[in-house]
């Protein structure tokens, strides 16, 4: 069994929990939301609704520049978040935390500093071919910009596992950095982090994980991984949009010019020079989302409350009750694993665009994504243009899941009638 | 099945995306024109043999993949356009882009539409609104290029 | 007088609106707060903090990519911040407005694409002394990495007028963008951007305005204005941290290679290359900052409810009083034009450090600004390390101002003592 | 006057920030280190002469531009480790830190640090802290320097 799923000791109310959400108490098209599309972003609690409103309404100015009390309060609220951060991931030290607009801008400056620094011509950049668009196209240009090679572990067909015999073959010292998803946002595949990782460290390749997936959904530690990069959106994990993470372990940011310039992130400019700050000031150009931050917080403290173990199982158990369920259907096509996935499920009607699914389901209440989910080649690689995806989290129920079968046997009946 | 999902999904629409018409390449195309939805991954490529000289749309076809409402309404288009004059199929482009956007009020719909009216239901599902004119795009491209070859356009949106 | 500063028909009441501001009402120190750091950052009024709970509360989901009831509710609300955009700028189009974190990642962006393109060897870069880190370290780099030359028009002295004569001589054909605030955040200079513009156009210079200090302030029109790029902050003008604003002309935009890339910014993605969207998409890579935007959308309709040109009278007074209250006091260096100046005043005691100012004052409940204000060069150029700056929005009063003035003389007393 | 605001800037402080003991360029220095504060603008740049065979910091001066708070906590370190070894400079640097960030309890600050201890004040001004220890970060700066030479320290902050 995966490392992830040990368990834990006590259950959460889950319905409890699930009344911090003020949103899902509605009804869309005459029905009660059913929201499962989690994967393409959380929904907020209370808690986290109301301390950015909490953080507006009292301690609100810039960060660094002021030595007024509302400039210091705003800095310790955000630097607060940032120590919050590292506690999240277990890293060594809130510098190895920089804060960006989310995953895809994390991705987006490593590939820009450390990548454009490290990878030259005939260099190779490591990939799966679960990559989500913001984890294949930086390095994709990055690749053409330094002329790189660019290789994908494949993955083996529907199952959405990447093949492990390949891993062996193509993570080499040629690689300069192997990037990859932690939790794949389409197949619902688990990867081996921590096992890739130290393979990648012997080896001396640099690894960035991408957890959009995962960073809400189970413990992760930046620690235990032993990754040199971890991505992730706060807007994901029950946080604010706006904000997300780049985990940067000390020595790459050491060796990192930098991305964005202008104030906060300089030592001292003249007219035709500036020395930049350290890691993590001289990555955040600008007025940071301080508010961001703080809503981020106070996501972090939400989750961890409830216990990231906890939501794991949770979660897991409802994707494995929604694939047993549609499988029995008939005339549904699954993707990723069977056994051993998280927290959601793509799938494909015989003969049924995944939009009109989505748009029957919407109809009944429950928001599903259709489409390619950021995820193009990877479908062109299984045969088709789009799937269908429920994503679930704590706060999603097995009658939902129910009400979801329900309807995908309706949509079948329409449209075979 | 509910109201609004039943408008939008009618026999003649659930017909033509089944069954869609003018579907196949066109081997004596003059001009080409692909587009595709990057949202949902719908794919269309347009094809149409231009009689320059008599003004006329001599012939049409369409392949790719996509969704139903994608599928019907591109191949109702092709009903529609075959054999007529550019400046025809102009204004069908936009009586259809009125018609799918709401920009025109339901009852002046122009009857010279026909079946394409039983689209206008569409037009409560503004996402779809998307997949139901990625053919247009493509037939806009192909009167817009005035040489001849295989080009294609971006992403399907409303603004026509 | 300044075209800016046409007279206005009706009076809001100002007491009411001061209300709308809940951070305002409490004490610090055990002194009521008077905040004058607006420069930094604004304060934000229940409208704004309240439409972005009700975002999370009733609409929240990804944006774009999904055919659900919330997502089309979502981008409706993104995309209705963009259109709201482009008329609270006189825009052509909404696809001319680009949503960034802010003023410096929106001058980054136009420097990393623009610029890489259109900036070469030999090539010249114009600015002015008064510009903000954000605008200056940008271009610096730049230069650096082209082999382009940095060029700056200069300040006459004190009065923080950039020298007319100099504007003549350098605004030549060789410049390739000239890129300049329109209101000093040091100096409170109002530059004419509208003439500026006109002549860099006449010359087929490209031109990009800071509208950090002024967008929030006064009328910004970028029609009537001609220029080709404008950036600001929504958190300047009473919107959320986290989000701001690249104005591009629609051939600027279209003669530019993407920025980040990722999610949501692409047409289409193969394993080796990828198709990119036009603007305003194309520059918007990853999950945007959805609620930001809402935010945003809300402080404008507050600022035109009151009118802009209404603000900018307010504004202005309070920093002529405060300028000339603080001037009568002899001993205390002032910055910046004496006639025509924007909201906000930077001063120096003699002998007195700023810094010291800024932590006497805050202990009387003043929040003040001290340092250089990411204009380092600038207060070298001036002879000094750091000034003081009191900032004013159209929540200040002229009580708050008499209150400064007394609290200087306290300072100044007790450093004399 | 407020009570803080007093207890910041005593008599001594005011009297070491208008007359800074040791100021002034060092010509005979075995090592300069320059540190600034880019908040504000502070900028300090102490120098030792330093015996390395005695172990003894012969001579120390500093020049810059700060405010009262840096130009007192620099004036009053300067005074405290002339003639010093670099193990007692280093045990007060410590000892410094410990106070200022209000790490070590008031009532365990040591006597040794004389009238350094009337800058515990500035524990209740955060943003001050930085100006309190900047000439600090250039002392350890010219400790942690084992050559001989010039040498600069980036932002003042708490962590010495
Ligand atoms: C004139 C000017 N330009 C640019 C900026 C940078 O804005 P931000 O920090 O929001 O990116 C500021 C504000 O700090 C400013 O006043
Ligand atoms: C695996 C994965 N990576 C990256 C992203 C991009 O995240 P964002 O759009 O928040 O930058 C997502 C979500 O869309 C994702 O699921």
């Amino acid at each position: 069994m995966h490392d992830l799923a040990k368990h834990a000791p006590t259950a959460p109310d889950w319905g409890a929990l699930r009344r911090d959400f003020p949103i899902l108490d509605q009804t869309v098209h005459g029905k009660p939301l059913i929201y499962l599309d989690s994967g393409a972003s959380s929904q907020k609690p209370r808690a986290v609704i109301d301390a950015i409103s909490r953080y507006y309404e009292h301690d609100h100015s810039n960060v660094h520049r002021g030595i007024h009390e509302l400039s210091n309060r705003a800095t310790a609220a955000y630097e607060g978040a940032r120590e919050r951060t590292a506690r999240f991931l277990n890293a060594d030290k809130p510098s190895e935390i920089v804060f960006t607009r989310g995953t895809t801008e994390s991705i987006n400056l490593v590939a820009a500093t450390w990548g454009e620094r490290h990878v030259g011509a005939g260099d190779t950049i490591l990939l799966t071919e679960l990559e989500h668009h913001a984890n294949l196209i930086p390095w994709q240009q990055l690749a053409r910009r330094k002329g790189a090679q660019l290789l994908y572990v494949p993955v083996l067909g529907d199952s959405g596992v990447p093949d492990p015999a390949k891993v062996d073959e193509l993570l080499t010292p040629a690689v300069k950095i192997f990037a990859f998803t932690h939790i794949s946002n389409t197949m619902g595949t688990i990867n081996p982090a921590a096992e890739w990782c130290a393979r990648a460290r012997a080896l001396g390749v640099a690894t960035l994980v991408d957890a959009a997936q995962s960073a809400g959904h189970c413990p992760v530690d930046v620690a235990a991984m032993g990754c040199d990069f971890l991505v992730f959106s706060s807007h994901k994990i029950l946080g604010p949009t706006g904000i997300g993470v780049l985990y940067g372990r000390e020595e790459r940011f050491a060796e990192m010019p930098p991305y964005q310039t202008g104030g906060e992130m300089i030592v001292t400019v003249d007219w035709h020079d500036a020395k930049f700050k350290p890691a993590p000031h001289g990555f955040e150009a600008g007025t940071p989302d301080v508010a961001g931050a703080v809503g981020l917080h106070a996501a972090m403290d939400y989750l961890d409350a409830i216990g990231r173990q906890n939501i794991f199982e949770h979660d897991r158990d409802l994707a494995a009750y929604a694939y047993t369920r549609l499988s029995e259907l008939g005339g549904v096509r699954l993707f990723g694993p069977g056994t051993d996935r998280a927290g959601l499920v793509s799938f494909l009607l015989d003969d049924v665009h995944a939009h009109d699914v989505v748009t029957l389901a919407d109809q009944h209440g429950i928001a599903l994504r259709g489409g390619h989910h950021c995820n193009q080649p990877l479908h062109r690689k299984l045969g088709v243009k789009s799937s269908a995806r429920a994503s679930f989290y704590f706060y999603n129920t097995h009658e939902e899941v129910d009400r979801l079968v329900e309807v995908v046997e309706k949509v079948r009946a329409f449209f075979n009638r | 099945m509910d109201f609004d999902f039943e408008e939008l999904y009618q026999a003649v629409i659930l017909d033509h995306s089944r069954k869609p018409r003018n579907f196949g390449a066109l081997p004596d195309a003059t001009v080409t024109v692909s587009g595709d939805n990057p949202t949902c991954g719908d794919e269309i490529a347009l094809s149409l043999k231009i009689d320059a000289a008599a003004d006329k749309l001599e012939a049409v076809g369409f392949t790719g993949s996509a969704c139903s409402i994608c599928m019907a309404s591109t191949s109702l288009m092709t009903t529609k356009i075959k054999g007529k004059t550019r400046g025809e199929a102009e204004t069908l482009l936009r009586d259809f882009q009125g018609m799918i956007t709401g920009q025109m009020p339901e009852s002046e719909t122009p009857k010279s539409l026909g079946d394409l009216r039983l689209l206008s239901g569409v037009r409560k599902f503004p996402q779809r609104v998307k997949c139901a004119t990625l053919g247009w795009h493509a037939l806009k491209g192909c009167l817009a290029e005035s040489g001849e070859g295989k080009f294609s356009v971006g992403t399907g949106d409303a603004d026509l």
